[in-house]
């Protein structure tokens, strides 16, 4: 099988410290992920809070890049780019009329052929955990993880078809394997405000204090995230939240792909920890010899 | 010649022609649900005329056929969704029966927008309307029936995708053949024994009916044994000798597993003896039946010849290639090559006569109250007794080819009944001639079965 | 407020349709559980609470529903949709909306989402590809709070987290194609 | 010669305002065989239905054709008024002029035309009706009825008590069904089993009630008034006729932690157990599955412990067979387990409506008193959800169950009344109280106890320490809101009992997507079925309270007793017919007739000597619909009303158009 890595637009700016850790986690593991050549941005929400179909058509021309390129799945780390893609991809296979209109758009068949897959699940499924704990150099025994998986990793359920849309626990399995332990919490799958957090930057500092409130409360040490949207509002807002609730958390809000990297043996600076607000090293530093 | 078309045209002013639809439908539902769109006021196009029968399960396909052959230029069938059957299961049993005769259609070369199904129910006045809607506007695109004559004549009959190919030397049995009939007469084991005799022309056998174990030596056996002596096999047979002994080839055995299912005789009254064959003879030429036999010894049997059968080898695709090559035509070339077909019949029924499976002591071809088929040899009456007679055979023909080769017209009798075996093998999982303890499968059915075909 | 009139006339009935066209969603099909509201994470900051959107909809009080800010706080995040007893996806109205509001005029003034989209937009005309930085910036500079999370910034910057200089993919005509092509196809058909 | 007459009805303005009523008159005189054809304002009205009688009369007609609305509106009324002169009622057929012409065609010329086909069909029909006479069929005036809830319980008493026998069969060892869990009952709050257990009580004591409990419906044969019942007794492992039921088994039972059944799981009972105090009879059972002396071969405290010695581990099922005459179903529901949203998880204090009946009912397993199942202490906050599953075509079920806004407005008064501190929330879309003194009810729970009634559902619930967080909504005031609360009651989805729909099949009655058994018609014919001779109570048909429940038992007995007033069976006489000389005896009609009405006749001689056997329908089991004359291939069957002959003639009709 061969696929292709979407980074999308974060990946290449606040959310960089996801792209290191995610490629250095499949280095570790001998995955490839190579850049899908030449993408161009999904859309996001404000394509499809524009228009339907030109957000489709954003979606597919990736897809069809990939199918260009003769790639057999499209792997994606950003939750939010993620569902867009396979949201073109289920689309257009379950609506002639709008496959027909994307068609018109890309002057081009729609390339269905390209499957969309998330890095968890290739991690889950194409390299499976118990592969993944045989890799492990340092355990994280000890370490507390409120797995955050947020909105667009797992809904609309019909459409993702990733996971149990109201427990997922994919994240949890991954990390468990790298010896982790997970808390269960009520706020997996809540809300943190994606893109509100330009625009009503209030409402998302609500949100996050209700999220890191249940995390500390189910006793985590640390919140994985898989989308650089979450991690930033989680991350980037925690002084925010202090200066507007009076509430002070200190809790780290990291990537999942840094944790894995971390119990496969890789350093801070390789995993990009230097890089967010609430610096996790204290944390983590157990694991990191 | 007739210059009747498989549907008989209208001579339409295509100005301001009107689609003529006719639609069968259950009391309970569909009729129920016409009501509805009338008591909502659900305005639809009056091209329709309703028959109201109690249940989609007594729409019967010679309803459907006369209706064609009354100028209808579409025909909709609708009934109960599947669970609403106010006899609970009688849309399951007629949903079987369309699926057959949705596929005979098809192969045929009506045109599908002509025969059309759906389910509405009593609650779906909406639905009827649209239906109704739906299928008028598919019969003002086809437009109306179209003769077919001329450019039929220049097809061929037979696909040349298989060249004929030469017979086996037989199998020498007719010893161990004789002995077994004497023995099973001299012990009282049968009161009759059905095999092959010398017929009066060279190269042709008859059947022979032994009934003392002195009459032995006239059993033969060679290449030229093609008929299927379960013809024979009838009531009146067991009635006039009692028990009776039975030559089959493994195609003719299959046809003894039909006529047990369908009780036409009981397992004890027959006593099967089995012999081997490797391929028998038609024009000259291996019969084409056997090209895709893929046994030598018959599956259902009480004694069995002894020989040594050589390994030859099934790599013919026999008529499923044909059945590829017509239905590779577009529905007007086949409409056209099955009416060239049809217009030969002579209506002379030998297809019927040989059939082991045509065992009715009054065939409805020979009614006339009310007359199923028209008797005079005209394209109506040719194409309705040809349906009638692929659609009684479906999920009960063996494949025995001798309806085929006793055609004096060579019609392809064989195509219709493989298309339909094919049919019932797809969908319904279900091969004739197998299993005696199974129902045939238009008998039953399967919550599950496809309705695709259903609106 | 509308009046019953309003609510019953053509007009009304025609917008309830091209927003049912185009997010298509059945609205007529909302009884009102409220479970969408229930479980919405910003339904505490709109006035009009995500079902009450919906029922806004169904009377087709156009005016009223296209210049009510929950329209942009719709965070899309779908939890709604994942457990709405009719199946409907709640969000797709709510683009709908957003589509509408933008087309007709009504969300010039926004200097929230509808800002920020038009800019999205404008940078993935631009570039192919969304530029943070810049996006942020011109996002503060139009909605006229320039000092927005302006402590942010460089430390970003100071970690790496932003690039001075936009990226622009290789495939930047091809996705200008996107867009002229999609504004062709609409356009020609309201 | 056929005299046919035509009478085509105006419907007032209904016909005659898109079809030409006159000219098509005219038109239908002249169709071969048509000796009056008229046209009038109301044809159904007393002069209406006078002209056709005085028609039939004066010009001696022998078949008629009503060209009007749907047959199914008005078919019995012109064939009532055409005996009345003297015809066949079968001789009357209809042309729906009406639901299928006018009201649907708004051309003029159109529907003018092909009113005048719809008619030209029918005539062509009706020439060649037959006349048909009722079928007469004998009867054992003795009925059954499956399920011992109070739907087959009040069934049962009503047939007895007028002088039939009955034979009652109930699946659990006890009658009673969900009747004897309910705590009060809305909403007079009568104590349930104080109104239930007399009755109980009296079916056990009725001489006319042959009562098997622990014991299902194996097999049914034969059809109406005709029907033998297979019945399956399943092993007790107790001796009922020396058992005194002195409870002496159930002490000693070492197995005493399993799930109560009765008390839908709130409560424990032993492997020997009496499911409840009152139970009827008042006979222990042992559960094998978890009995130790089935699982492991030893044990046998419970024998040891029997004063009379009637612990028999070695009984068997056994089949007893019972004929009767007419069958009521009233196998009842279920009620859905409380764990179908994942948005609400799965948590011990989340629970159904059931579940606290049995933590109000006096005799549940907490005397009364309503505590949580996590820890034992009583709530002080409840929340209430209706609809839990119900009205939720997208993962619940779409209809309304129908009992739960009403059981949840008793649920929070009684609650209210034992924890008078206690906060109930009740999260509602709407209120449906449309029965006697229901609304009243609903208002006083809101009003005078202070339930705080909430309009709207409930998004999500989650653990949070000793509580659970209730995400919901009040549309009313358009806000989301969250309450934090000790126990939460959902009201889940009526569904019908498991093994319903396999019964429903054993009896031929059919039944909707979700398992509900489906009446013959919903208006006009709610209790019986389309199988002649079964009837339905309670909510096996679909969900309803108890009184709705108890009066659709009178109902059923009240059709039993009808059914049994006559001597002989009279039966719509559409049904099929062998012609014996065309028979080829493949019994392929055997095969698919749903009501296996076709048996094997033996065609003998003078002398006896068995000639042929040939199919026979029994015009009994016979219900019309036709399957077999369409499978017979020699179209030796046909069915009278709807023949081959009649519609090929409405076929010929049809061209040209």
């Amino acid at each position: 099988m061969s696929v292709a890595f979407y980074p999308g637009c974060s990946l290449h700016g606040t959310g960089n410290d996801y792209a290191q850790s995610a490629h250095a986690v499949c280095q570790r593991l001998g995955l490839d992920l190579t850049e899908l050549e030449g993408w161009t941005c999904c859309g996001s929400t404000p394509a499809h809070n524009t228009s339907a179909l030109l957000s489709v058509a954003l979606s597919a021309q990736n897809l069809r890049l990939a199918s260009d390129q003769q790639r057999d799945s499209l792997v994606v780390a950003c939750a939010a780019c993620f569902n867009r893609l396979r949201s073109a991809r289920h689309e257009m296979a379950h609506d002639e009329v709008l496959r027909g209109r994307v068609e018109h758009v890309l002057e081009a068949p729609a390339p269905l052929d390209v499957r969309v897959d998330h890095l968890l699940e290739l991690l889950l499924d194409t390299y499976g955990l118990d592969a993944l704990a045989a890799r492990v150099r340092r355990p994280l025994t000890g370490l507390k993880v409120a797995c955050y998986y947020g909105c667009l990793l797992v809904r609309p359920p019909e459409v993702m078809a990733f996971d149990d849309a109201e427990h997922p626990t994919s994240m949890d399995r991954v990390l468990a394997a790298c010896g982790a332990e997970t808390v269960d919490w009520p706020g997996k799958t809540e809300c943190c405000g994606a893109n509100l957090s330009l625009s009503r930057s209030d409402i998302v500092v609500s949100l996050v204090d209700r999220l890191l409130d249940q995390a500390k409360r189910a006793g985590a040490d640390v919140v994985a995230v898989a989308c650089p949207l979450c991690q930033a509002n989680l991350d980037v807002r925690q002084t925010d939240v202090t200066a507007q609730t009076g509430h002070r958390y200190d809790l780290p809000a990291v990537y999942f792909t840094q944790l894995v990297g971390l119990a496969l043996g890789a350093g801070a600076d390789e995993l990009g920890l230097d890089k967010s607000f609430v610096d996790s090293r204290p944390t983590l530093a157990g694991w990191l010899s | 010649m007739s210059t009747e078309t498989l549907l008989t045209p209208s001579a339409p002013d295509t100005a301001t022609w009107k689609p003529r639809l006719v639609a069968f439908v259950c009391n309970w539902c569909t009729y129920t649900g016409a009501d509805l769109a009338g008591t909502s006021r659900t305005e639809y196009p009056a091209n329709v005329r309703i028959v109201r029968l109690p249940c989609s399960g007594r729409i019967d396909p010679h309803f459907i056929i006369r209706a064609f052959e009354q100028g209808a230029d579409g025909v909709l069938v609708s009934g109960c969704h599947p669970g609403d059957c106010h006899y609970t299961a009688g849309n399951y049993h007629a949903r079987r029966k369309f699926m057959v005769l949705h596929a005979l259609a098809e192969f045929l070369g009506i045109e599908p927008e002509r025969l059309q199904f759906s389910w509405v129910s009593a609650a779906e006045g909406r639905k009827w309307a649209d239906v109704v809607s739906d299928v008028v506007a598919g019969l003002l695109r086809v437009g109306p029936v179209q003769p077919t004559w001329g450019g039929a004549g220049e097809l061929p009959v037979r696909s040349l995708s298989e060249p004929p190919r030469p017979v086996p030397e037989p199998l020498d049995v007719v010893g161990e053949l004789r002995a077994t009939a004497q023995r099973w007469l001299s012990d009282c084991r049968v009161d009759v024994f059905v095999g092959y005799g010398q017929g009066s022309l060279p190269g042709r056998l008859r059947p022979a009916f032994i009934t003392s174990p002195d009459e032995v030596d006239q059993l033969v056996w060679n290449e030229h044994a093609v008929n299927n002596l379960a013809t024979y096999l009838t009531r009146g047979l067991v009635k006039r000798h009692g028990r009776v002994g039975l030559l089959v080839k493994s195609c003719d055995a299959r046809a003894v597993v039909g006529l047990l299912q369908e009780r036409q005789i009981e397992r004890e009254q027959v006593t099967l003896l089995g012999v081997p064959c490797i391929g028998v003879e038609v024009d000259g030429a291996l019969a084409p039946k056997c090209h895709t036999c893929d046994s030598a010894w018959p599956a259902l049997v009480d004694e069995v010849l002894s020989a040594e059968v050589p390994l030859t080898p099934v790599d013919g695709e026999g008529l499923a290639a044909e059945i590829a090559w017509v239905e590779k035509m577009s529905p007007a070339q086949r409409r056209a090559w099955w009416q060239a077909q049809f217009d030969r019949c002579l209506r002379c029924y030998a297809c019927r006569a040989v059939c082991p499976l045509c065992y009715c002591s009054q065939c409805i071809a020979d009614q006339s109250r009310p007359q199923w088929v028209s008797k005079s040899s005209d394209g109506r009456g040719n194409l309705a007794w040809n349906l009638v007679r692929a659609f009684h055979l479906a999920g009960r023909c063996v494949g025995c080819g001798e309806c085929t080769r006793v055609c004096p017209s060579n019609i392809r009798l064989d195509l219709l009944n493989a298309k339909l075996a094919q049919v019932v093998r797809d969908e319904f999982g279900y091969v004739a001639g197998g299993d005696p303890d199974l129902p045939p499968p238009l008998t039953t059915y399967l919550l599950e079965d496809h309705e695709e075909f259903i609106r | 407020m509308p009046t019953a009139s309003d609510i019953a006339s053509e007009a009304a009935l025609a917008f309830r349709a091209r927003i049912e066209h185009l997010s298509g969603q059945t609205v007529s099909s909302c009884y009102q559980c409220g479970k969408c509201t229930a479980g919405c994470p910003v339904a505490s900051e709109m006035d009009t609470d995500p079902a009450r959107v919906m029922r806004l909809v169904q009377l087709g009080a156009r005016e009223r529903v296209l210049r009510d800010e929950a329209i942009w706080l719709c965070a899309s995040c779908e939890t709604c949709v994942s457990r709405c007893p009719q199946a409907c996806r709640l969000p797709r109205v709510m683009d709908a909306l957003r589509a509408v509001a933008e087309q007709d005029g009504y969300a010039r003034d926004n200097r929230g989402a509808a800002l920020l989209n038009r800019l999205f937009l404008a940078q993935i005309r631009a570039f192919g590809r969304v530029h943070e930085m810049s996006l942020v910036a011109g996002f503060n500079l139009a909605s006229r709070r320039p000092l927005r999370d302006v402590t942010k910034g460089p430390s970003m910057m100071r970690k790496g987290k932003l690039h001075l200089l936009p990226q622009r993919s290789a495939n930047l005509p091809a996705v200008r194609r996107i867009f002229e092509r999609v504004q062709e196809l609409e356009g020609s058909e309201t | 010669m056929a005299r046919i007459g035509v009478f085509i009805c105006h419907c007032g303005e209904n016909i005659a305002r898109n079809v030409d009523v006159d000219r098509v008159a005219e038109a239908a005189a002249q169709i071969p065989g048509v000796a009056h054809a008229e046209s009038y304002r109301y044809m159904c009205s007393d002069p209406g239905q006078r002209k056709i009688r005085e028609a039939i009369v004066a010009q001696g007609l022998t078949g008629i054709v009503v060209a009007a609305c749907s047959p199914h509106m008005h078919e019995n009324t012109f064939q009532n008024a055409v005996e009345g002169a003297g015809l066949n009622r079968y001789l009357c057929e209809m042309a729906n002029l009406r639901e299928h012409c006018s009201w649907v065609h708004s051309d003029r010329e159109e529907a003018t035309s092909k009113a005048l086909e719809l008619i030209a069909i029918m005539v062509e029909k009706v020439k060649r009706n037959q006349p048909l006479a009722p079928i007469r069929v004998p009867m054992t005036k003795r009925a059954l009825v499956i399920g011992g809830g109070i739907a087959g319980i009040q069934a049962a008493l009503d047939i007895a008590n007028a002088g039939r026998d009955v034979v009652l069969v109930e699946r659990e060892p006890s009658i009673g069904g969900h009747m004897a869990q309910l705590s009060e009952t809305f909403p007079t709050l009568d104590c349930s089993q104080c109104i239930m257990t007399p009755r109980m009580v009296e079916v056990k004591n009725h001489p006319r009630i042959q009562l098997y409990t622990y014991a299902e419906v194996e097999a049914v044969d034969g059809y109406v008034g005709n029907f033998t019942v297979t019945i399956r007794r399943r092993a007790r492992s107790v001796d009922e006729s020396k058992c005194t039921g002195c409870g002496a088994c159930t002490q000693r039972c070492p197995q005493k932690k399993i799930a109560s059944e009765f008390d839908a799981g709130m409560g424990q009972r032993p492997a020997i157990f009496i499911p409840f105090a009152q139970a009827v009879p008042n006979l222990p059972v042992i559960d094998r599955t978890r009995c130790t002396m089935f699982l492991k071969g030893k044990c046998g405290l419970c024998a040891k412990a029997c004063p009379a010695g009637c612990i028999d581990y070695e009984q068997t099922d056994t089949l007893v067979t019972e004929e009767v005459g007419a069958i009521v179903m009233a196998t009842g529901f279920d009620v859905q387990p409380p764990t179908l949203y994942p948005e609400y998880g799965s948590d011990p204090d989340i629970i159904n409506g059931l579940q606290f009946e049995r933590l109000l009912s006096a005799s549940g397993p907490t005397a009364g008193e309503p505590r949580r199942p996590s820890n034992g202490e009583v709530p002080r906050s409840v929340v209430f959800v209706a609809c839990a599953g119900s009205r939720d075509p997208a993962r619940g079920v779409p209809y309304c169950s129908s009992i739960c806004c009403m059981y949840t407005a008793k649920h929070a008064l009684l609650y209210k009344h034992k924890v008078h501190d206690g906060q109930a929330y009740v999260f509602y879309m709407d209120i449906r109280a449309a029965g006697k003194n229901y609304d009243a009810f609903v208002h006083r729970v809101i009003a005078e106890e202070g339930a705080q009634y909430l309009r709207g559902r409930v998004s999500r619930i989650y653990r949070d320490g000793d509580q659970l967080v209730v995400r919901g909504a009040d549309t009313l005031s358009g806000t989301a809101l969250t309450i934090r609360a000790d126990l939460v009651v959902l009201a889940t989805a009526v569904t019908p009992r498991p093994g319903s729909d396999a019964l429903a099949q054993k009896l031929s009655v059919p039944y909707d997507a979700f398992g509900f058994a489906s009446e013959a018609h919903p208006k006009l014919r709610p209790v019986e079925t389309n199988t002649a001779g079964v009837f339905l109570a309670g909510t096996c048909q679909a969900p309803r309270d108890i009184p709705d429940t108890v009066a659709q038992a009178g109902g059923c007995a009240a059709k039993v007793l009808a059914l049994f007033s006559a001597d002989q069976l009279e039966r719509e006489p559409v049904v099929s017919r062998v012609n014996e000389a065309t028979c080829v005896a493949c019994f392929d009609c055997e095969r698919v007739c749903p009501f296996h009405a076709p048996e094997h006749r033996e065609l003998r001689n003078r002398a006896g000597d068995l000639l042929r056997v040939v199919s026979h329908i029994n015009e009994g089991v016979c219900a019309g619909c036709g399957l077999c004359v369409v499978t017979c291939r020699s179209h030796s069957i046909d069915l009278a009303g709807f023949s081959d002959e009649q519609t090929f003639a409405e076929i010929g009709a049809l061209a040209p158009f």
